[in-house]
């Protein structure tokens, strides 16, 4: 219905069909400016690696990088309080890096080894550490942002104020869980915020050919009385401002917040995808706006040294390199997993 | 001892294990103020608040969702599926996550849910309102599946299905709502995969489950007259299952019969028949033969229905075909 | 969220949020008029006779009156062309008649009887009459939404100009099947009308307290790209004026409209429901605006003959008589309709 | 003859059944412009245009309701459901609407549709996107079901859905995509419910299903060196089951043996072991013996995965425990 070219905007929260209100200048200390690129280098540098191991047979089945998306996951992992719950798609090695887990066990998990995350028995697309509060990955469109709304209203419940994250993509707006999912936590007024990582595509289809609005998130934001709330997903600064007040809203008490990200992942959907269905305008015109590079930039001029920087750059490769070769020295795990884990008895066993 | 209804031991269930743990919450359309539209949790919002006693939207995913995201961060929901037919519209829940977390993440997740749902013909509601989906849920690897036959096990096993630390889908049958039963006083709690003998006889098993017990007892008093003694037996969770009581029965009698509510092809009687025919063949004096509602969706009517669920009359029958 | 009391409005579609603009004079000749009122007159009959019937356990299972909703029924019913199609739910008596299919078999089905509609194997929740393009009712919320736009596709597609008409509580618009089939219908430019009849329950719940809109329809409209219509659902001229807008608009390739009608059901849910649950002053209010007798007397008001109407009255009871008479005398269905009409070659069987 | 692979050999059917017969309409996510995440639906688009290959949102719901109101008026639907998996998201519309419709309306609602999926295991995408659940399928009434071995098949059993008059649920098998066989030239058109021997052999009958047929033929040539001599039936579908071909089999060699790709409990191999311990019990020369997906989830890792899915070893194994 609309094109997939992005539009141009600014460094800004926008209620959709208005005209943009003036940006809030990013007041956010050095040390975590410092902190959201150093995030973004080792999501970068993660997932890059992650896509050599899979040309080179050592990562199996599938997977989705979040390459070009780092600046989302990265200010929310900073915003975060450690005992917050993160809730992400088969796209979440960002959303779970984020959270502090190491990468060794996400790597070895893509490697399908013993020391992975999950054993190996999850795999690339549900990546999950409840320890790191990262209450998982979900590859099935929907269903997890009306999990997320059972871990709010649980921290509600509870008393606690802990407060609850879930990332989806455009795509995801269009399915039945998420009008669920939205209208719930409005009534509920629950701890949650919710975060559609806009980039344009689904798998191969422009999310504007399958959408009856224009933003696919924040044009559905009235449908549940919360205000439309549309933001530069590619500037690390937009995003952690945004990040800190819905979080500390929905800490408050305030109820949930449905914020649409504007982003582009730069490769294509998954390890099989070599993306061709996009014209090289397109792909051109968001790589300038690559959140790594450009926030790299901004940094420098506004006097961080590039010694600094590069340091970071440099720990991060290392961290990687690290990472890799003891996921790559470790073994597969045992068949004895496959019947390990149905049952809380620790087993399968579904007779007597 | 009292004597209550199936229906009244519902809501005693609840409210005995929510007075044991406050962690247990309970969520569902019109199950708080209006008290459940089988009148199974009257009193329950009177007594815990509405805190803990949540009425829902119309959105089964939601209702699903929200019990797997609090059974994860420590509470222990009880969500209430208003018929079991309404599970496919949140079967993913169910089949794809609800089942499927722990597994996945290697242990990491414990999901201590339940979710109860009517399940069952009976009341003349028709094809989308009155099926029998017990072997849509033990297909699925990860979930528990209870279902009881009378008051005094609806209280035990619901008591049960809230402490176990697994996912369990308790099917109500709708059609049992309102018989009435003795209930011993006191904590009663049973364990899961438990089948019971409520008829030991000599001459063939008969296992049935939820509403085909008592069709099966009926068909086991005509038997009698008939000088045929049969062993009945109430299987009361499909998973975990009792094969333990079901095969060792069979090995007495030599014969076995399955009354299945659900559709025919892939119920539960099938995978008892295969387990029987793979560890017992040598058992067996005849053949094992199911009773089934027909491969058919149900009909509304009241003749039509009656003619489609298993009646004592069929299980007599399928009894003699078993006997040869 | 918001109380089930009834809000106060005019006869007209009003953008919700805006204030309502002037209202539109309703122009429908006598001739439509009054058929409205014999369409209503015989909903309402026919729907008390069931209802006695029920009593005398003459009707088994259940069934879910219309009772003081008619004018919405009555409305479509008048404005639409034989060969359109209606979708409507277990709710569904008044939208079949209004269809035009014959109070008999719909009785009879009601009663389980071999001459009913469906033989009855289908019910009160299922009433079809493909012939005179009663496409279904549907008893489990949501689906048929998405059912209907499969018909209005279907339309296009073979390029034929047909409309489908779409029934549905306030309560369906919580279920993501609502979402779904809206944004499909408005991305593919449909032929589809949806009109949500918003009684203020669903079952025994206030829709406001789990609903996070004030008007569950008219507020999710945008969110489509549709405009919000809020319709006073008691007000059979009203009702007939969107019906005759909405479906012209829908024939003309103007694609979907979303339509909240606000009505009230003057029983309980289904049969088995005393509705205790909501307040006199609220029973005695929509009382007052019974769609039936408030027609009436405009009816009168405005010079039609008092001798017309009791002689329609007339006309209705003794259709309903009859209609009762030969339901009543009919059989019961045979064993053999169990097993019939599974599949295409009029059987049941699975094997060979 | 020709050679082709399975993944081309949807595509060939697809068209040929479009040019045949303009009612036919092909709908699903990516399908169009991208051709199928599988590469299932390459061309078509070009072929016959946006108005009959149509893309859609992420809106399983919304895509079969689409099809089952357009089979209802006059169109022929192909639907694509991406992964099985994702049935469960809208089971809904399969269970309670699409498989029920004829029957509520008493004959009056036809719906010639198809609803193609990639099913199964293999290529290690996890326990969301590996399922088999060919037998969520089977216990539905009103549906048929259908899967596919090999190429061949494909086309002869899609040009059989797509002309059915009755809604088919089409598993295609996601590890078979990338296989090759040869297609005879012209039109193909099988008869749904009939099953293929494709191993004759005198000792034990083999049942198998997509998948698994190169499995269970591969476990046959290991038996074949040990002097066992398997019979193998690719059942090709589940609904209607071709009972006839299994029973004569059985009577033949008096031993089977089922390898199920779907979990173990309610698999569609119980089905068909209880019809014959029920029809054929005296035929029987030892215990029917099913080997099966455990009843676990499906773990990603390639060497898990591996373990979980019945290999030709365990098909050797079971046919071994068959024989005693
Ligand atoms: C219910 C369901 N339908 C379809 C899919 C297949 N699928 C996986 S990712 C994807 C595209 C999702 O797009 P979007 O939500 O925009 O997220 P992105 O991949 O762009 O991050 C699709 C269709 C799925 N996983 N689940
Ligand atoms: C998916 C699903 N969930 C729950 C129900 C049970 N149920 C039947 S009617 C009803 C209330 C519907 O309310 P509304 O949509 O406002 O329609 P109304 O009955 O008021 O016409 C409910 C919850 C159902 N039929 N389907
Ligand atoms: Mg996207
Ligand atoms: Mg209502």
């Amino acid at each position: 219905m609309f094109s997939s070219r992005p539009q141009t905007w600014t460094t800004t929260t926008r209620t959709a069909g208005e005209p943009a209100p003036p940006v809030p200048s990013t007041a956010a200390p050095e040390a975590v400016r410092l902190s959201l690129y150093r995030r973004m280098v080792e999501m970068r540098g993660f997932e890059k690696r992650a896509s050599e191991l899979f040309l080179q047979g050592l990562v199996k089945g599938t997977s989705h990088l979040g390459l070009g998306q780092e600046a989302v996951a990265a200010a929310f992992g900073e915003a975060m309080r450690p005992d917050d719950y993160t809730f992400a798609t088969y796209r979440g090695h960002n959303h779970t890096l984020a959270r502090g887990v190491p990468m060794m066990p996400v790597m070895a998990e893509l490697m399908g080894r013993e020391s992975g995350l999950m054993a190996g028995k999850g795999g690339s697309m549900h990546l999950t550490s409840v320890q790191h509060g990262m209450m998982g990955s979900y590859a099935i469109i929907g269903a997890h942002l009306t999990i997320a709304n059972g871990a709010a209203w649980s921290a509600k419940v509870r008393g606690t104020d802990q407060v609850t994250v879930c990332f989806f993509g455009d795509g995801a707006t269009n399915i039945g869980a998420f009008h669920e999912a939205l209208n719930l936590a409005a009534v509920w007024k629950l701890p949650v915020v919710f975060v559609c990582e806009n980039n344009l595509w689904m798998e191969y289809t422009p999310i504007g050919s399958v959408t009856a609005v224009r933003q696919p998130a924040a044009d559905r934001a009235s449908a549940y009385n919360l205000p439309p709330a549309l933001v530069d997903g590619n500037d690390a600064d937009a995003m952690y401002a945004i990040a800190t007040s819905s979080i500390a809203g929905a800490r408050a008490g305030n109820g949930p917040s449905l914020i649409e990200a504007l982003t582009y992942r730069h490769g294509g959907h998954s390890r099989a995808d070599p993306a061709q269905y996009r014209s090289d305008a397109e792909v051109r015109e968001w790589l300038e706006r690559d959140p790594l590079s450009r926030y790299r930039l901004r940094l420098v001029a506004e006097g961080v040294s590039s010694e600094e920087l590069v340091r970071i750059e440099a720990e991060a490769q290392s961290k990687i390199d690290e990472a890799t070769a003891q996921a790559q020295a470790s073994a597969e795990p045992p068949a004895s997993l496959v019947e390990k884990d149905v049952f809380a008895d620790g087993g399968a066993t579904w007779r007597r | 001892m009292a004597e209550m209804t199936y229906r009244d031991a519902v809501a005693v269930a609840i409210a005995k294990e929510m007075e044991r743990d406050p962690t247990v919450v309970f969520l569902g359309e019109d199950v708080g103020a209006a008290g459940g539209v089988f009148k199974a949790s009257v009193g329950l919002l009177e007594k815990f608040g509405p805190e803990r006693i949540v009425d829902t939207p119309i959105a089964e995913e939601a209702i699903l969702g929200a019990a797997m995201g609090a059974a994860m961060t420590g509470l222990r929901p009880i969500a209430e599926i208003m018929f079991s037919d309404f599970l496919a519209v949140c079967w993913d829940l169910v089949a794809n996550e609800i089942a499927k977390a722990r597994y996945m993440t290697n242990g990491q997740v414990s999901l201590p849910l339940v979710i109860r749902t009517s399940n069952g013909a009976g009341v003349r509601f028709g094809a989308q309102h009155s099926q029998s989906v017990e072997n849509w849920a033990m297909m699925i690897p990860g979930i528990k599946v209870v279902a009881p036959s009378m008051p005094r096990d609806v209280v035990g096993l619901l008591a049960a299905a809230v402490r176990d630390p697994d996912p369990v889908l308790f099917f109500e049958h709708k059609s049992l709502y309102a018989t009435k039963g003795d209930v011993e006083e006191g904590e009663i709690i049973d364990e899961l995969g438990r089948a019971a003998l409520v008829r030991q006889g000599r001459d063939v098993t008969i296992v049935a489950l939820a509403a085909m017990v008592p069709r099966a007892l009926a068909a086991a008093d005509v038997l009698a007259t008939e000088g045929i003694d049969a062993t009945v037996i109430d299987l009361r969770s499909l998973v975990p299952l009792d094969v333990t009581t079901i095969a060792s029965s069979v090995v007495a009698t030599g014969h076995l019969v399955t009354v299945e509510e659900n559709p025919r092809l892939c119920g539960w009687g099938a995978e008892v028949a295969s387990i029987v025919a793979e560890e017992c063949l040598f058992d067996l004096d005849g053949p094992i033969v199911r009773v089934t509602t027909p491969h058919v969706p149900l009909p509304a009517a009241e003749a039509l229905e009656d003619v489609a669920i298993p009646s004592p009359a069929r299980v007599v029958e399928g009894v003699r075909r078993a006997l040869g």
